[in-house]
């Protein structure tokens, strides 16, 4: 009973999902589309009890003071930290406006004679400014342009001028806008754009792009260095297999460098030829003979001949 | 231009850190590395975390809800049952059993049809291979022949419009060609697998490459000696077992082969973080605002101090401890 | 005197040229001979690429004399099994711009309807008008089938030819008559029949997977020995001399893969070796859900060892999803506990010479299998056994040598030889077509594998 | 055995993180003293760039970002010129992603080369149409990530929309673009490109919806997985196969605007000149060893 049942259920679900294959009724597809996302969903929940897993194995390990506890302690706490700037918590206390638009009364009337209109700016330097044609921050700004306002300041010519205010780094909200000027007119542009949590929010981006990029680019960096121990140590001229290994992967390895045209321009060719025929070959055989054996594992566990993971002793 | 904020400017050199920490592993199992290990596996977990669970719950059940979601709930439910009661851990068995099953149905289904179906197809195509007549071939045919790139393959369209081709000589110094293109072609001509094999400018008949046809001869048995090495109802004895050995022959070129692109790609990766580490891929004007050079030679002056005074250190604590595991 | 032909070949499944009704439809301006083509499945072939779930029509045409003007096309749904013969209408006023409401709403023509100008509003793919919906717009004619995707019903489609405005997507005119096509309702087929041979390739491997069993229980069955799967238990052994645990990752990639299934098969006769030697099984898992499987496996492992007591749930532990996270974390395992076996099963990528070379050099038993191909030359290189592709598949049925479990090998052997057969005999096939040698210019792969 | 250690032993048992330190060097010295060696683009790079050139302006391309930071080492240079390719091209572009790992990044490389022109008029070093800035959700849209890898390709395939819930990855409705309300499932799309570093990634697309809905792909991938593409680029089911760092760099001369990629194939002949002698040396050592136990025996 308690081992029939799950055998049966599984033997349901995996026969039916070797039959959608093979039938394209609408009706098929759309229940295969349902049955799909609940694995889905499976898989995700068992997070949960990923996350419980890491603290049981985790925890005694700091409770004991084992060693490299203080590690342990920094896996935990930066998990915690990553998984809290994942949330977004601007959404939780409500967003403020990025920024707005502020005409000044009257023209200004230097600025008119030579047909210019102006857009003063009130920002932190570090607020990338778009205007019109221009990319630039408070910073490159003219320092007044007329003495009705202190406010950096730019020159514009009238007519419909696009502003946009944002930051140069990703995780920040933009303030964007239209506005329609003629010569001598006057507009304060105040835009301090908030920060944004969440997927794409600051913090968290911030850590993939210091934190996480690097380290995971390096560790995988690593491998151009095992690569050539394990050259050394490992790719020696034992036998005939090994020297056959040995003879092909030299001749590769100076084909997939420039350095192999200025040899000879015959070596890539050489090389692709050997990849395109006697490597596709016995790779062709290898997939075959894999596709085989998964699809018998797999019917074995669809016809409920395997079932040791259910308790069935097969 | 705008500058870059001094957050990221300190996230610049903190990556750059990290990343020397974790280079330390060349030398040897220590404090660094496993700061990076440690910060590293921690940030990954608390990253995936919030993406299955947007993708999977926040997403997915952005709906309102149906009788069908009782299905997955179920599931769940029954998958958790282990941590509130001992007698009822069986039910976790039903989600075990709809996974796996569900997915082993889905990679049959997936595999009798690209890595069966499609192989068989593709490997049973004919010997027989005719040379790509440059008379004749359409623009993508063209770029298959040898040191043919876009630009010529149109060149050489428009040139036998008005003159046919005598010869691959004639086809291949046109002078609508430039002399770089020329020397190109030229470079590439060659009767086994170069030009002159695989194309011809006679038009009309088609030629057969002879090499071509050894080769996919030579492939076909590459594959059936492939196939009898997994043959496993068989001892490899005697006759059986030298064309398996054949095989196996065959087999371990392809994987010298292989291992000859992935050392490629395994250096490119370092290549890359040397680039990165000098700021190659953001503009030159942010890069100077780094000074990614500096940052490396900084940790890495910090890192071999730290393991020099740990390795006192450790010496100190307790004596005839063993040196840092050595990793290669 | 003026005649316009309507030819409609409405298939079943894929074109057959004698099935043609020709159809003569009196009173046109221009003399243009239509030859449309339906495609919609009726539980045959799916035709030209037409999906045959009952949810897609095809349709193409060629009308002759060739004019090269733009096609719109056209659909509008009817009460489900209504039967409409092709003809020929008008879709403006003589010499009219504007589509005229007895064209745009044919159900009701005594109500008042306004008509439609495209010279001014835009007819983009899937926009309403009257009854009508935009199916496409096709320059010249279209002998590719236009697919188009339609809930289960009975439809009805017009082919208006016009000329395009300046403006995309609108149209100044409407030059010579519209056809209207036989009314058509696509059927969803219950097999799609292009797969058949899909299915007789698993119906093959089932077929003897059973066959194998029944004859298994009756006579010894012959199997080549495998070096690495005898590796394991003596692997196991030398741990429990050494008193160190055995390490078992389950490759990097989620249950979903075979791969990993595969492994996780595996884990469950591993874990009940350690379990009689007395001990320590670790097992690393990329993901939780495979973790959560890799437990309950264990568990049973034990549980067939007789020895459920000794079953130590952390011993299976989630590391992370992350692929070189993982790397790093088993890295440690290897460096600081220093199992005295690691086996790793499944499905690895670039963190495999990591880990191999790692291993390596804390002097462990490394046994390694995946069907990975890309991987397997770092693992020859820096394990002592590695099971290559199929072998992993065969390592469960190796390691309990029990009648249904050697009928595997045996059926993926008798699929081997078929696989060989069909190979050698299309490669013949092809190579005689290749030169004209009749009959064999008859046969070819596309006939059982389109 | 004789008391001082023969050569060979000592080269056999050496500390191999002199050879770590050798390959260090062999990466960054000739970062700062190129060598600069001709770079000419293989068949299989060529078709991958004849798909590309096939296009039409305003024809609808899917990208698809299967990648990691780690695996940009490879990557980037291609995606980088192929994004200038498809932008001169003037086509639409959707992106989206099967990786978890990728949206930051997906979303840092979209400002980067999306929506600024990667070569505009005038750019150094470059010959070639210059490209424009695109405009989201005009140009191109961002449709995000969804977890489930083939399951979303089999999604993609039958109904695109709905996998993504009739919304970009920043709520804009997809029906509010015309292009991308036409293109409802991954047969609408003309081309699709597949910036792949491994799985779910190009095989997994040919395997699942390539050859059921026989789509046309052009994939860029890691080096080392290009011997498991090959098969498929024979077949036909992939268009073109760009083959990792020596791959982008060709593409990016083929393209015409050399840069990263070409200066990192440059220094792969250091790279690959460290692991070739690494092998020969083992080798000495190997068989030098092994005629000296000889000769003691």
């Amino acid at each position: 009973m308690k081992k029939t049942l799950p055998v049966a259920f599984g033997m349901l679900v995996g026969c039916y999902m070797v039959a959608e294959y093979f039938i394209p009724h609408h009706a098929v597809r759309d229940l295969s589309a349902h049955v799909l996302e609940w694995g889905g969903v499976v898989a995700a929940s068992a997070y949960v009890i990923g996350g419980i897993n890491l603290v049981q194995v985790t925890w005694p390990k700091i409770r004991r003071r084992e060693p490299d506890w203080g590690f342990k302690v920094v896996l935990l706490g930066s998990a915690l930290v990553m998984a809290l700037v994942g949330l977004p918590w601007r959404s939780l206390y409500g967003t403020h406006e990025p920024g707005y638009l502020d005409p000044l009364p009257g023209p200004d009337l230097a600025a008119q004679k030579n047909n210019k209109a102006i857009v003063f700016v009130d920002a932190p330097d570090d607020v990338v400014l778009t205007i019109g044609p221009i990319t630039t921050s408070t910073k490159h700004m003219l320092a007044s342009c007329s003495q009705r306002s202190p406010l950096p300041c730019v020159f514009v010519d009238p007519g419909e001028l696009s502003l946009k205010a944002g930051r140069s780094v990703v995780g920040y909200d933009t303030f964007e806008k239209k506005v329609n000027l003629v010569a001598g007119d006057m507009v304060t542009l105040a835009a301090n754009p908030g920060m944004r949590w969440g997927a794409d929010g600051r913090f968290r981006t911030w850590i993939y792009d210091h934190v996480f990029a690097p380290c995971n680019a390096t560790m995988f960096a690593l491998l151009a260095f095992f690569v050539a121990s394990a050259a050394f140590r490992a790719f020696r001229a034992r036998n005939v297999e090994a020297a056959l290994l040995l003879g092909s992967a030299i001749i590769v390895l100076l084909a997939q460098a420039p350095i192999g045209r200025w040899i000879t321009t015959s070596l890539p060719h050489l090389s692709d030829w050997i990849l395109d025929i006697l490597s596709n070959g016995s790779r062709r055989a290898i997939i075959m003979g894999a596709a085989v054996g998964a699809i018998a594992t797999g019917l074995r566990v669809i016809l409920g001949i395997e079932r040791s993971h259910l308790g069935g002793d097969s | 231009m705008t500058d870059v904020a001094t957050i990221d400017i300190i996230g610049a050199w903190v990556g750059i850190f990290l990343t020397m920490c974790i280079l330390s592993f060349l030398y040897g199992d220590n404090p660094f590395y496993k700061l990076g290990e440690h910060l590293f596996i921690g940030v990954s977990i608390g990253y995936i975390v919030v993406v299955q669970f947007r993708n999977n719950f926040y997403v997915k059940f952005d709906r309102d809800l149906t009788w069908w979601d009782l299905a997955p709930a179920a599931l769940v439910a029954m998958m958790f049952v282990k941590f509130a009661s001992k007698q009822l851990v069986w039910l976790g068995r039903f989600p075990l059993a709809f996974v796996i099953a569900l997915y082993a149905g889905q990679s049959i289904t997936g595999l009798v049809g690209s890595d069966l179906g499609d192989q068989i197809k593709t490997a049973s195509r004919s010997l027989v291979v005719h040379k790509i007549d440059l008379q004749t071939a359409g623009a993508n045919e063209l770029s298959n022949v040898p040191g043919v790139s876009p630009a010529i393959a149109t060149k050489l369209a428009a040139e036998r419009k008005d003159h046919p081709f005598e010869s691959l000589d004639d086809a291949l110094t046109r002078p609508s060609l430039t002399d770089s293109e020329r020397a190109d072609l030229a470079d590439e001509r060659g009767v086994l697998v170069g030009t002159d094999a695989r194309a011809t400018a006679a038009g009309g008949r088609n030629q057969i490459d002879w090499f071509g046809v050894a080769s996919q001869v030579l492939l076909l048995i590459a594959l059936l000696t492939g196939l009898l090495y997994f043959y496993f109802s068989i001892a490899h004895k005697g006759a059986i077992g030298r064309v398996s050995r054949v095989g196996v022959w065959i087999l371990m070129i392809g994987f010298g082969a292989s291992f000859g692109y992935t050392v490629q790609g395994r250096i490119a990766l370092a290549i890359a973080r040397a680039q990165d580490v000098r700021g190659k891929f953001m503009s030159p004007h942010d890069a100077a605002q780094i000074h990614g050079e500096v940052a490396a030679i900084v940790s890495a002056v910090i890192i071999i101090a730290g393991i020099w005074l740990f390795g006192r250190h450790e010496k100190r604590h307790r004596a005839g401890a063993t040196p840092p595991a050595e990793a290669s | 005197m003026n005649r316009i032909v309507v030819l409609l070949l409405v298939t079943c499944g894929i074109a057959r040229a004698e099935e043609i009704h020709p159809e003569i439809v009196e009173q046109a301006p221009k003399s243009t001979q239509w030859m449309i083509e339906m495609l919609f499945d009726q539980g045959f072939f799916s035709g030209r690429g037409v999906e045959p779930d009952g949810r897609h029509i095809g349709i193409s045409w060629t009308r002759e004399p060739a004019v090269p003007t733009p096609v719109l096309v056209l659909r509008r749904a009817l009460p489900d099994g209504t039967d409409v013969k092709g003809r020929s209408t008008r879709v403006v006023d003589q010499g009219g711009t504007v589509l005229v409401p007895a064209f745009l709403y044919p159900s009701t023509p005594k109500e008042y309807h306004s008509a439609y100008d495209p010279s001014v509003n835009p007819l983009t793919v899937g926009t309403k008008i009257g009854e009508w919906t935009v199916v496409a717009s096709v320059d010249g004619d279209a002998p590719d089938p236009i697919v188009d995707e339609v809930d289960p019903g009975t439809y009805l489609y017009a082919l208006v030819p016009a000329v395009r405005g300046a403006k995309p997507d609108t149209y100044v005119g409407f030059p010579g008559d519209a056809v209207v096509t036989w009314s058509v309702s696509p059927h969803a087929a219950w097999f799609n029949r292009r797969r058949w041979f899909h299915l007789a390739l698993i119906a093959i491997i089932a077929g003897s997977l059973f066959g194998f069993t029944w004859l298994a229980k009756r006579k010894e069955l012959f199997v080549r020995r495998l070096a690495g799967v005898d590796a394991i238990e003596d692997a196991v052994g030398r741990s429990t001399e050494m008193g160190r645990p055995v390490l078992y990752v389950t490759g990097v990639e989620e249950t979903q893969d075979i791969q990993t299934i595969a492994s996780l098969l595996i884990l469950g006769h591993v874990a009940k070796i350690t379990a009689e030697y007395d001990t320590d099984i670790r097992v690393a898992n990329a993901f939780p859900l495979t973790m959560v499987i890799a437990e309950e496996v264990v568990r049973q492992g034990y549980a067939n060892a007789g020895r459920a007591d000794a079953h130590r749930p952390e011993n299976v532990m989630f590391i992370t999803s992350e692929q070189f996270a993982f790397a790093a974390g088993v890295n440690g395992m290897i460096l600081r506990e220093r199992p005295a076996t690691n086996i790793y099963f499944g499905r690895f990528y670039a963190e495999s010479l990591m880990l191999a070379e790692t291993g390596f050099l804390t002097g462990a038993v490394q046994i390694a299998g995946t069907g990975e191909l890309t991987q397997l030359p770092f693992f020859i290189s820096a394990c002592d056994f590695t099971l290559l592709g199929e072998e992993l598949f065969a390592c469960s049925a190796y390691l309990t040598r029990e009648p249904n479990q050697l009928a595997l090998l045996k059926a993926g052997d008798v699929m081997k030889v078929v696989i060989a057969v069909l190979v050698v005999g299309f490669t013949v096939c092809a190579t005689l077509a290749a030169n004209n040698v009749y009959p064999f210019t008859r046969f070819s792969i596309e006939d059982v594998l389109p | 055995m004789t008391d001082r250690v023969h050569w060979s032993d000592r080269l056999q048992r050496f500390d191999r993180r002199w050879i770590f330190l050798i390959m260090g060097l062999a990466i960054v010295v000739p970062l700062y003293l190129p060598i600069g060696f001709p770079i000419k683009p293989r068949p299989m790079t060529k078709a991958a760039f004849n798909a590309v050139e096939e296009l039409k302006p305003n024809d609808v391309v899917l990208v698809s970002m299967d990648l990691d930071p780690a695996s940009t080492a490879e990557l980037e240079p291609y995606y980088r010129a192929v994004i200038l390719q498809l932008k001169r091209k003037n086509v639409k572009l959707a992106f989206t992603t099967l990786w978890y790992q990728a949206p930051p990044l997906v979303e840092r490389w979209l400002r980067e080369t999306v929506d600024v022109p990667i070569a505009p008029a005038g750019t150094p070093g470059y010959v070639g149409a210059p490209d424009r800035a695109y405009v989201r959700n005009v140009d191109y849209v961002y449709l995000g990530f969804r977890e489930g890898k083939q399951n979303i390709m089999l999604g993609m395939g039958a109904d695109l929309h709905h996998v993504f819930d009739g919304k970009t990855d920043d709520g804009t409705p997809l029906d509010s673009i015309p292009w991308m309300k036409t293109s409802r499932s991954l047969g609408d799309f003309k081309l699709m490109v597949l910036v792949s570093a491994g799985s779910p990634g190009a095989k997994e697309y040919v395997q699942y919806v390539q050859n059921r809905y026989n789509l046309r792909m052009v994939a860029v991938t890691t080096a080392v997985s290009t011997t498991d593409l090959a098969p498929y680029y024979q077949s036909g089911q992939l268009l073109g196969i760009v083959a990792g760092l020596s791959g982008s760099a060709e593409y990016e001369v083929l393209v015409g605007k050399p840069s990263i990629g070409v200066e990192g194939a440059d220094v792969l002949n250091a790279g690959h000149g460290v692991v070739i002698v690494a092998i020969v040396l083992g080798n000495l050592a190997y068989f030098a060893g092994r005629r000296r136990k000889r000769k003691a025996a």
